[in-house]
């Protein structure tokens, strides 16, 4: 079963993080797909929900380092929400592990990729959304 | 009169002239001999005190000035004559050949592999990596253009067959171009004291006696070992680090100045590498723990207190070796305590001076400025016009001007460019 | 000399506090009690009877190590010498070993109606002259043959060796009759007013001889000679040791120093080394005898750890330990050690004898083994 | 543009064989053919290259396209190139969508040509969803004041105003005190040339004064600031009457103010224990009564609880009142009891040996023990424990003077609260990033210099304000400020007044006014955390709205038809 994971990553340092992995050529599962958004801060609750809605198995958000963020304070308050989201998950039956929040600096592209891999390994042994894949329509 | 102005230098200190003279609609021409823009910053893993990604914070701004359509980067070249005066200097600038059409070239590498002959040591990573005769100046360079190391290049011709923007061409002739400018920015920065010349201390004997530089290029993600301390020995994590302090610095018979960032950046290394490996021992040897910059101390103290940084007030005395485990032995005379011990570490940081960068003299004859004792510029009026060289219409700015650390030299740089743009306004009114 | 103006005259003000002497000092390291940088802080701090008073300042083996590693220039080796002879005239003075004769002797070699009769070691085969351009300054050496030659220590042997060695390359050298010695423990235990006359003396002589070049085979001379007379007499001849003299002799290509199979390592004297920066022709000379290895050990050069003891004070068990600890590195490298300086054999050759056993190191002076390579042997 | 039919052209680039070498583009160009609104699709070998470049423009005009999406490297470093491609094609730059499918797919997916294909077919066909919905957008293009304000007298204030003034630039300089020249007016002689600090300052504050581009508002108070960059209007209070007028752009230069060392080492109880600044004052006025013994003690108040820092300059202090006193009395015996001395880079370093060559003597404490001063009969007692020598000393001494950090003023506190700009933790000033941003804010338009930011020394102080003034002067001399556009917008009709958004903002781009959002767009940097707690959905974030980011997701698993 080949998990279907997608990723957003902020502007200035997760993404750059996901270059810095491409550029020194580390290999990891092709099972991510990522969304660039200026900051970690402008995920909402209602993004991951709509990821889980549509099917998707695995929801990652990657921003700076704490102290680190371009907008001051955009990775504390993404820290809040993903805490609320994980909340909704477990009351939906959802596994906690689908959904994963990553502090990636721009020079740590190993780490990038090690996080994808881990992250496929994991939702492979929890299994498929328990949503199905791409039936849900919504708006 | 000219309202251009020349940058020499492209380290963060010139970078930053740039895109502020760049800012205020000026036309800016960046020199830098090195093959790419970033200069030692890009060198560093990480920075102190924010303990930042020394190349997160650099890379945005090295496209913001490379991309600029103020700023012409003139990378591997050299200034080669300065005539005229302020508002009006002519200058010549020497193109040296890269074997490789820039506007070709888009970086993608495949020449770098293809390339049979790797055994040249690699400058950026401080000969701890070797490089072929085809290669990049570092993976986050600007521009992102390969180089050919046309001494040692024996033309074996399989880069250019691989290349298929057909941007390969061994035989480009280095290239004498004149610029006319009002003002020029000299930020050509600093390089690491050699310590092999101080011979108690075993630099060069013992493989596991490194400088810092070389040990920012061993933690750094991007580095030679990809960020794993690595000990030159035997390729293994040691389990303790001595940082010793002023290796060439505060020191008659070398360098009599304080080069006033070493004590940071051996705190900053001490606790990057307390995180890395939890269970390692840090030692810093100092004479004056110099932290006197904003935030310093309280960085310090958090060494002490939370990362277990074991501060020593003495400045070893020799390094010798244990034959088989090859760590280094300290021997020093702990002024506190006042008894002469032996510490034997794994791996041993000498933090030596900043010296002013090779070539600086020529240059400064080039420019017709003076140098100081120290072959720092020699500033007329240090307390007023910090960042005016003896010549007027020629700025300094960086470590060039004196030892200073990053946000220092970047707010000399701000400095260097309002003062330009006030000679220029002043000769121009 | 006041203690301030000791201070100022060696620049001990600049002095950072930061113990790179001490830690560099292979007292320190041994003996707890002594410290430099507490020596230097004693003094600008004006604890001047305490510091004259130490017995310490005659341990110091004044080898230059501290001297040459310290950041900011203060020369502590002149600071002890004139702290010495500041203790001198108040009644201090070290613990002078072998009872004080070797002090004596200087003493008297300074007294100008002495008449010594020094060259029964010139056996006939030996060619030497009254007059010359060249003169060999033998020094102290048949002294040291008489007190050492029980512990296996023959120091005449370097003056037959250096006198073969010129002969076989067609120089007779003059060898003076009345020779005194250089002075150089009196000069560094701060007796200044005997080393004045032992200098003039010395001069005097030389002059009579009209030497154009006079050749040392002591480091300990030749620093003296060339550093410390100037002071209070004028010369106006070359001064030059036997290694230098030699390894000029190979680039001109006039010297053959045949072959010996041996593998040997190499003891840089301080004064050699260190005070007069002579690391290279000692070593260009032994390396071009064929089928010798030359070794260097973990200390060598400017690193290079002194003989355990100077000017014959305050030698006791750390100097032991110092000696023994050199021995062990020595025989680390190879199993014969080399000497350039008549007091490292004779300290060295002392601590194999000790009662604590040690593995047996052969002792060898630079001379001696030149000589004994070009085939001139060493009997008498 | 209004509801035009939506044309899409797909340029996959090979990148060589980076891309290439691992991905099928010929068949991912197939599949982009079919995808909803796509008229045109297709690759190059270097879409970046000049060529690749042109065929853009040419497949612009020919195709009548009104969405660009390039697949190639990475946005960080080619979307300006492909942006201003576009632009020179006559297509807003904000219709362009960039999808990388180099370091995030073929790159680092080269053995896996089959899974890196599916994945790049997958990731342009994201690149559709979100180019389908995107909109022009225009840079705000804000213009800016030709002018600057300088808040601060001293030598920093001085220096910047003098630099924007001489180009071409109106200063308003403003100083709370009825002179110019800040904490120098004070002070005896400046380490470390020797200069005397009050001729030394007399040029430039003539050179302020009789500039006719500077007016100076000396003795007066700052009331009011509102606006933003490029237009700020300022209230002063002078004599009791109101001033106001606009300026462009802000430079702090507050200043800072000598720690009162009250409780410590007998200050207030003793009259011969003073400060450093007093020391200064009897050098300067020759009433300092010879003294035979001085002990200065360091770090009084600093590196400590309440001042947490080491103030960088009271080392250099007080070598150079040191050796002032030595000159005067050579014969005094003058000990200095420090931690560790900050005499950094070459001057200070030499000065600090010429101390020593002086006779002057520096003892060690260690802070756990530190000195302590009693008064023994008619003559102070100072007792130290040299910790580098091991032993108690007692120093009888006719003056002990202490030297303190400089901390922020009350006044600084107040303008922070006025300007709405933070202090950090050491209560100076706190720039927008410690080291590639010391001058600046994080609010533009506002910048600072001086021992506002922290202490200083005068030549430290001037180059601040040199980078201060350069900072300042770059939105004068352009005269309009561009902002990209991914600032938020409000629709007033949804926006129900909760207020969520505001206190997300760090920029403080949001405010309620009586129940209504308004957002002053040259403050919102585009982070978009605003948008993500507005419960109704009013906020958006230009180029990142909601329904752009939901088509992406949606149309990972298959295409999103409209």
């Amino acid at each position: 079963m080949d998990p279907k994971i997608v990723a957003f990553c902020c502007n200035w340092c997760s993404y750059a993080g996901a270059d810095l992995a491409g550029v020194s050529r580390m290999q990891y599962p092709p099972n991510v797909r990522i969304i660039k958004v200026m900051c970690s801060g402008r995920v909402e609750p209602s993004f991951i929900l709509r990821a889980f809605e549509v099917g998707i198995d695995g929801v990652l958000i990657t921003g700076c380092h704490i102290g680190d963020c371009h907008y001051v304070s955009g990775n504390l308050r993404a820290e809040d929400r993903v805490k609320m989201a994980k909340e909704l998950m477990k009351t939906l039956g959802l596994e906690e592990q689908r959904l994963r929040l990553e502090w990636i600096s721009a020079s740590e592209g190993e780490k990038f990729a090690s996080v994808i891999k881990e992250f496929v390994e994991d939702l492979k042994s929890v299994g498929p959304n328990p949503l199905g894949k791409g039936e849900a329509s919504c708006p | 009169m000219v309202d251009d102005v020349l940058v020499i230098g492209g380290g963060v200190a010139g970078i930053q002239a740039s895109i502020d003279l760049a800012g205020r609609g000026l036309k800016v021409y960046l020199v830098e001999r090195f093959p790419s823009i970033g200069g030692k910053m890009a060198q560093l893993d990480k920075t102190f005190p924010t303990g930042d990604c020394s190349i997160c914070i650099l890379a945005p701004k090295m496209m913001e000035c490379f991309s600029h359509e103020n700023i012409d980067v003139l990378t591997h070249a050299e200034v080669k004559g300065v005539s005229g005066n302020a508002g009006d200097f002519r200058v010549k600038i020497l193109k040296k050949p890269r074997y490789v059409d820039e506007e070709k070239c888009t970086g993608c590498g495949d020449c770098v592999s293809a390339c049979p002959y790797i055994n040249l040591p690699d400058e950026f990573d401080m000969a701890l990596r070797s490089r072929g005769n085809i290669f990049i100046p570092f993976l986050q360079a600007v521009p992102r253009v390969v180089m050919v190391d046309r001494e040692h290049c024996v033309k074996c011709g399989n880069c250019q067959v691989i290349c298929d923007a057909g941007a390969i061409d061994l035989y480009q002739k280095p290239e004498e171009i004149e610029i006319h400018v009002g003002a020029i920015i000299v930020a050509c920065g600093f390089d690491s004291f050699d310590p092999s010349g101080i011979k108690e201390y075993g630099y060069g004997r013992y493989k596991n006696v490194i400088t810092a530089l070389e040990y920012e290029r061993l933690v750094c993600a991007s580095g030679p070992t990809g960020g794993h301390l690595d000990r030159p020995s035997d390729k293994k994590t040691p389990n303790s680090i001595a940082f010793i302090q002023c290796v060439g610095s505060r020191d008659v018979n070398h360098n009599p100045y304080c080069s006033s960032v070493c004590c940071m950046h051996a705190t900053k290394e001490a606790i990057l590498a307390k995180e890395h490996y939890p269970s390692m021992e840090n030692y810093i040897f100092y004479t004056d723990m110099r932290a006197f910059g904003k935030g310093f101390q309280e960085y310090v103290d958090r060494a002490k207190n939370e990362y277990e940084v074991r501060y020593i007030r003495s400045k070893p005395g020799e390094i010798t070796e244990d034959k088989e485990t090859k760590n280094p032995v300290i021997w020093y005379d702990d002024t506190v305590t006042r008894q002469v011990k032996r510490l034997e570490v794994g791996l041993v940081v000498l933090c030596t001076a900043l010296v002013p960068s090779k070539g600086i003299k020529e240059l400064a004859d080039v420019l017709g400025v003076e140098l100081d004792k120290n072959r720092f510029f020699k500033i007329a009026d240090p307390l007023y016009a910090p960042l005016d060289s003896s010549r007027e219409g020629i700025l300094v700015c960086g470590y060039c001007q004196g030892p200073k650390d990053i946000p220092e030299a970047v707010t000399q740089a701000k400095g260097a460019a309002a003062r330009a743009a006030e000679v220029l306004a002043c000769l121009g009114a | 000399m006041s203690l301030e103006n000791i201070v100022n005259e060696t620049k001990a003000y600049y002095c950072l506090e930061c113990g790179k002497c001490t830690g560099s000092c292979p007292i320190s390291r041994v003996n707890k009690g002594y410290s430099p940088r507490l020596t230097v802080e004693k003094a600008l701090l004006g604890f001047d009877k305490e510091l004259l008073a130490d017995g310490g300042i005659w341990s110091c083996m004044t080898c230059n190590l501290c001297k040459d590693r310290c950041p900011s220039n203060v020369d502590y080796t002149k600071f002890i010498r004139y702290a010495r002879a500041e203790a001198l005239k108040t009644g201090y003075t070290g613990n002078c070993t072998h009872g004080g004769v070797l002090s004596s002797l200087m003493r008297i070699m300074g007294n100008p109606n002495l008449k010594q009769d020094r060259l029964g070691w010139v056996s006939d085969n030996l060619k030497i002259s009254e007059k010359g351009d060249i003169l060999y300054f033998t020094g102290c050496l048949p002294y040291f043959e008489t007190l050492f030659k029980d512990i296996g220590v023959n120091s005449l042997d370097i003056a037959r060796s250096t006198v073969k060695i010129l002969n076989r390359i067609g120089i007779k050298p003059v060898v003076m009759p009345d020779e005194r010695c250089c002075g150089h423990d009196l000069f560094w235990t701060g007796d200044l007013e005997n080393f004045e006359k032992i200098a003039k003396l010395n001069v005097g002589l030389i002059r009579g001889t009209g030497a154009k070049k006079v050749i040392f085979s002591c480091p300990e001379c030749y620093r003296t000679f060339k550093q410390d007379y100037s002071e209070y007499v004028d010369m106006d001849f070359e001064l030059v040791h036997i290694s230098e003299f030699l390894a000029e002799k190979i680039d001109e290509g006039k010297i053959d120093f045949g072959s010996l199979e041996e593998d040997v390592t190499y003891q840089d004297p301080c004064r050699l080394g260190r005070h007069l920066g002579v690391y290279d022709p000692p070593r260009k000379v032994i390396s071009s005898i064929q089928g010798i290895g030359l070794i260097e050990m973990e200390h060598s050069r400017e690193r290079s750890i002194c003989c355990g003891t100077s000017t014959w004070t305050n030698c006791d068990r750390f100097s032991e330990q110092i000696q023994k600890e050199r021995l062990k590195e020595a025989k680390a490298a190879a199993d014969t050690l080399i000497t350039a300086c008549p007091k490292c054999q004779i300290h060295l050759s002392c601590a194999m004898k000790s009662k604590t056993p040690i593995d047996e190191v052969k002792i060898k002076d630079f001379s001696v083994l030149v000589a004994s390579a070009m085939g001139l042997g060493d009997d008498p | 543009m209004e509801e035009k039919e939506i044309r899409i052209g797909v340029f996959i680039c090979h990148c060589g064989t980076n891309i290439g070498g691992s991905v099928d583009v010929p068949a991912v160009v197939e599949y982009a053919k079919h995808l909803p609104n796509v008229v045109h699709a297709e690759r190059n070998l270097y879409t970046c290259a000049d060529d690749g470049l042109t065929a853009i423009k040419n497949a612009i005009k020919q195709h009548k396209l009104n969405r660009v999406i390039v697949a190639s490297c990475t946005p960080r470093t080619h979307e300006p190139l492909f942006r201003s491609t576009c632009e020179e094609a006559g297509l807003n730059k904000y219709l362009f969508e960039f999808v990388n499918i180099r370091e995030h797919c073929s790159w680092v997916h080269m053995k896996d040509t089959e899974g890196a294909t599916e994945k790049t077919k997958e990731l342009v066909r994201m690149g559709v969803a979100r180019a389908t919905l995107l909109e022009p957008q225009e840079e705000m293009k804000i213009d800016v004041e030709q002018s600057a304000m300088v808040i601060g007298g001293g030598i920093a204030g001085i220096t910047a105003a003098k630099t924007l003034a001489n180009q071409g630039f109106d200063v308003y300089l403003v100083e709370k005190e009825a002179v110019l020249g800040g904490m120098l007016r004070n002070l005896y002689r400046l380490f470390p040339t020797g200069e005397d600090s009050l001729d030394s300052l007399q040029p430039s504050i003539a050179a302020v004064e009789g500039h006719e581009k500077i007016k100076v508002f000396s003795s007066c108070e700052l009331k009011e600031v509102k606006g933003y960059i490029g237009n700020f209007d300022v209230t002063l209070l002078r004599e009791g009457k109101e001033v106001n007028f606009k300026v462009g752009t802000i430079i702090v230069a507050t200043g800072a103010m000598e720690f009162e060392p009250k409780g410590h080492y007998g200050y207030g109880k003793y009259d011969h224990v003073i400060t450093q600044m007093q020391l200064e004052k009897l050098l300067k006025d020759g009433q300092l009564k010879k003294s035979d013994s001085v002990v200065m003690i360091q770090c009084v108040g600093a590196k400590g609880e309440e001042v947490s820092y080491c103030s960088r300059i009271c080392c250099m202090v007080a070598i150079k009142n040191a050796m002032l006193i030595k000159e005067i009395n050579p014969d005094a015996d003058i000990h200095i009891l420090h931690n560790d001395i900050q005499a950094y880079g070459a001057e200070y370093e030499e000065l600090y040996n010429k101390a020593r060559e002086m006779g002057i003597r520096f003892i060690k404490y260690t802070p756990e023990s530190p000195p302590c001063v009693t008064m023994d009969g008619e003559k102070l007692k100072v007792e130290v424990y040299n910790e580098l020598f091991g032993e108690q000393f007692m120093l009888g001494t006719d003056l002990v003077v202490l030297s303190t950090p400089l901390v922020q003023h009350q006044g600084g506190v107040e303008i922070s609260k006025l300007l709405r700009v933070p202090l950090g933790k050491d209560k100076f000033f706190f720039e927008a990033h410690v080291k590639l941003r010391p001058v600046d804010f994080a609010t533009d338009g506002i910048f600072l210099c001086g021992t506002a930011h922290g202490p200083a020394e005068v030549a430290e102080s001037v180059s601040q304000a040199l980078a201060a003034a350069s900072g300042a002067g770059i939105p004068l001399s352009r005269g309009f400020v561009q902002i990209e556009a991914i600032s938020v917008k409000v629709d007033l009709e949804a926006c129900i007044g909760c207020g969520f958004c505001v206190e997300m903002c760090p920029y403080q781009a949001l405010d309620m006014v009586d129940g209504k959002l308004e957002i002053i767009e040259a403050l919102c940097k585009g982070c978009g955390t605003c948008v993500a707690t507005c419960p109704t959905g009013a906020l958006e974030q230009r180029h990142y709205q909601n329904n752009q980011i939901i088509s992406q997701i949606k149309s990972i698993f298959h295409p999103v038809i409209e």
